[in-house]
């Protein structure tokens, strides 16, 4: 198969999908042109992601990586969902065939990509979370 | 969508297409009782021998050409190169300037490219939006140091059927050697090099349920290219290796079958294809067909969806049991967009959400036919699932950040 | 010789095999249940991309490499071809001089002169008398431009086997790429490219019971040459083509039970082998081996029979029931007598009359035996025809006007 | 089959091989290098071929082309004998391979020399028939 078990289950069964109407923030990132578009809404509440939805216009894995990229933030602290990275959700899907690694960099790209504006609309950033967001200027084929 | 259903529908015939029976009982016995050398000089070797020259007369007739004039090869990636690579080694000296289309199959792009890295110059013509070369462009493109013009006669993606008779008008009137990449047209359109006026013609035999690995080359008689395969005499010195009888017998029968078929067949697939089309136009909006309304290949039709993306419409077509394909399956394992609906004016995101469905001989109407609700409720699980396609209901664009791939 | 025989001794296993039962077997569901190209995604595509890559594994496992360093190719003639002009075309900027010996197949002697029609420069070593390539020799020909050393693991006329691994060692210590032709060696002698220390290493499926038309390349993982089918992305978009996966499945097969039956079957063909040998030398007189009295393929006997010529010996052999042949098969057509009997030193009219017999593993001990009387009976009446042997009877020798095609 | 029924006719049962002790002439032609040899010996009496026997080295074609041309001039005349052609022999073979037609010129040729030779031990060639010989000059890459 071209993929694990695990994707085709996200893929055929993607948890979350949909919007949040009252979002605390979004965070849309990738680009049509190259075929993976990845938006992320999270409800934030006392530093907890208290939801997460997302749409994703994109192959299997992109899909895939989204549903399992917000089901591993979901009714975690802000913290943890910083924490995420690509590794562990390419992990958490029995893996990614190469070629589809930057999927796994898209989910975690675009939860940040959310957390970011979370944290611009309360305040801006804190200055030792600043690192979290390098990785939205990363090229994904350096993963 | 809760259990994998099990019948499977295969409208990818351009891709490749299943080995029909006579085929196989045709090459069943070759494997064990003319297993000989046609080297040879002993019993073994001359049957083999006469096999071998009845099959290739026999595929001749089909092409109206003589036995002479055709080569086996391995493939029709084979056919391709050596007819690009073998004329650009022997006319160096008289120039190295080659024109071709856009829209080619990699086989001729990349040989295309391998060349330009040894200092030949290559000139990609566009097409216009249904993919048609203009001959006019050909024949302002051809320069003092034009040694070829290769451009094909159907293109595999959106089925397009180039005007091959009157660029090979032009190319002889200039003196220009012109090949035809027909791997794609054979079974689907009668071939007849001499009404064609070509000079060199590609084959591949598992586009008309022959096996993959057996390829021809028409080489017009009096037409010289540099060998690509060195080594043994065989082919009339001119392609080396031990000739693959099962499957050159194998080819021979599937083109005769093609063509004593092909009047019953096409406009029975035709009929089904424009049926298809008119049905998902009609049922799902936001869809286009990409290729020539008319001048397209019988079982070839290739949509757009707005919205999503190709590949997901793939797994989700497969999990239903249906096996199409979303731009060549060569390009499988790339990212980028197909290089031929890009050349045809398709925005990137259009591109990307594409789908090819190519009939064939084996499929019925109604199987056909019933791709039609599953694409529908497919098509709208995955606009469901769409930022681009929220953005379009709501009228606006969502800003995002760029992706750096992309932008290099 | 009055009636044909009917019962066939096919004595010209070098030249091509017989398909075996067991990889028709292994082939032919292939063609019609696992039909699907394996770069598409669907469901046939990944049913037929996994038979692909567990054959690659397998065939892996056979030879001692990793999965990821070999590639399916045409034939054997392919695989010659990529290793010569990739490695050739790659490395041009380093330097245009190779070295080959006087006695490779065709398929690297023909893509050598196709080089050095393009500027490249090639030392072809001789031989020793046995046919042997000296290593000594070949570091003494490395320069400072040299980029590759291909000498063939055991020759296919004469069977002689040559020190790869010592040949190996002086261009790792060198770094000069090594390519070994082993579609000869491979099924009779073990392959273990580890061992081996080659860079590259060319099969071929029909010299092992699997069918004409598949061929594999061995690529040492970190050594990288330029494409020779370029096209689509198929075997890591290193050599292109749709995969012909019956016959790759045919191959693994093949691979796997020769060297399964290696240890049973060399040592019976060898001891047929030699007995034949003892009988025709005995039997016979005025003949001589060509080749390595031990470093030779197990199952080759090549003989020269003075005062005859070759071809009238292959058709009384055949009319007779033993299909055999006078060098390659693949130099029939052509009126030279063998560049490799040449190089071992043979006068031409001795090389004329040269015979191969090559056994095979479906050869009985009996039935090879049988050749022996029945050489007998031919040699003496080609004999007994022969102005030569009347010369040599009367201890004189017959003024002749000279051959102006020879003198040429 | 390589060869027409006619070839493989007078290879398997070759006509007039042999020797004649007391020849009228022999003529020899073609090299061991290029795996040819024909010897043909004619027994002249009142200018008439009364017996032609060979002995030929070389491939199936050779030895059937030396058969036929024995059996051609037998019995006929020095005159008949010399206006054998190559083309003549080959076509009463019913044909030969292109790659092979040299063997019937090699077949002209030894008749050629064998009465070259009778000529010459009876009073040298006639000015007439010089022009017969100039075959044996002749490259068979230009049959
Ligand atoms: C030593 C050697 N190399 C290469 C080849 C070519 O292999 P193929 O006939 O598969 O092209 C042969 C046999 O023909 C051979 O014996
Ligand atoms: C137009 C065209 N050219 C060439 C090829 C290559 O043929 P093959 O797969 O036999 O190498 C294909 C199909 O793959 C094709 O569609």
């Amino acid at each position: 198969m071209l993929y694990s078990d695990k994707v085709m289950d996200h893929f055929m069964h993607p948890r979350n999908v949909g919007e949040i109407e009252d979002a605390s923030a979004t965070g849309t990132v990738g680009n049509a042109k190259c075929g993976d578009i990845m938006k992320v809404y999270l409800k934030i509440e006392d530093n907890i992601v208290v939801d997460a939805k997302f749409k994703t216009f994109g192959c299997g894995s992109a899909i895939a990586t989204s549903s399992m990229a917000t089901e591993m933030i979901k009714g975690h602290t802000i913290d943890e969902a910083l924490s995420l990275t690509n590794k562990a959700v390419a992990e958490a899907l029995d893996g990614l065939p190469p070629v589809k690694m930057h999927c796994s960099l898209l989910a975690e790209q675009a939860v940040k990509a959310a957390i970011k504006e979370y944290y611009e609309k309360h305040g801006g950033i804190p200055e030792d979370k600043m690192k979290f967001f390098d990785v939205l200027d990363e090229d994904e084929h350096s993963v | 969508m809760a259990e994998k259903i099990v019948k499977r529908v295969y409208l990818d015939n351009a891709a490749t297409t299943i080995v029909r029976s006579e085929v196989v009982d045709a090459m069943i016995p070759v494997f064990t009782e003319n297993f000989g050398n046609a080297s040879s000089i002993y019993l073994e070797g001359q049957k083999a021998k006469s096999t071998l020259e009845d099959a290739r007369a026999r595929i001749a007739a089909c092409l109206n050409a003589e036995p002479s004039e055709i080569y086996f090869t391995s493939c029709g990636t084979e056919s391709d190169n050596w007819a690009v690579k073998g004329t650009a080694f022997r006319y160096a000296k008289k120039g190295k300037h080659i024109i071709t289309s856009a829209i080619e199959h990699h086989a001729v792009l990349h040989s295309c490219e391998a060349l330009a890295k040894l200092g030949y110059e290559i000139t990609y013509l566009p097409v216009d939006e249904y993919g048609l070369v203009d001959p006019a462009q050909v024949e302002s493109a051809i320069r003092p140091d034009t040694i070829l013009v290769t451009i094909m006669m159907a293109n595999n993606e959106i089925g397009t059927v180039e005007p091959i008779e009157e660029i090979a008008k032009i190319c002889k009137d200039k003196k220009i050697l012109f090949h035809t990449d027909a791997v794609q047209a054979a079974g689907a359109l009668p071939i007849d090099v001499k009404a064609l006026g070509v000079d060199m013609l590609s084959l591949s035999g598992h586009k008309l349920h022959a096996p993959k690995g057996i390829g021809i080359l028409y080489i017009r008689k009096g037409v010289a290219i540099t060998n690509f395969m060195d080594g043994g005499a065989q082919e009339r010195a001119k392609r080396a290796g031990t000739e693959n009888l099962p499957y050159i017998i194998g080819f021979a029968k599937a083109l005769e079958l093609s063509l004593s078929e092909m009047q019953a067949n096409i406009p029975r697939i035709e009929k089904i294809r424009d049926e298809l089309i008119d049905a998902v136009l009609d049922a799902i909006p936001h869809v286009r067909l990409n290729g020539h309304p008319v001048k397209r290949l019988p079982g070839n039709a290739n949509l757009s969806f707005e919205f999503i993306e190709g590949e997901s419409l793939l797994l989700l077509l497969d999990f239903m049991g249906f096996a199409c394909s979303s731009g060549s399956a060569c390009t499988s394992g790339s990212l980028d967009p197909s290089h031929v609906l890009l050349a045809i004016g398709l925005p990137h995101e259009i591109a990307h959400g594409s789908l090819r469905v190519s009939i064939g001989k084996f499929n019925t109407e109604e199987e056909v036919m019933s791709i039609v609700p599953a694409l529908q409720e497919i098509v709208q699980r995955l606009r469901d699932m769409s930022p681009l396609y929220e953005d379009f209901l709501n009228n606006k664009h969502t800003p995002y950040t760029p992706c750096n791939r992309c932008a290099k």
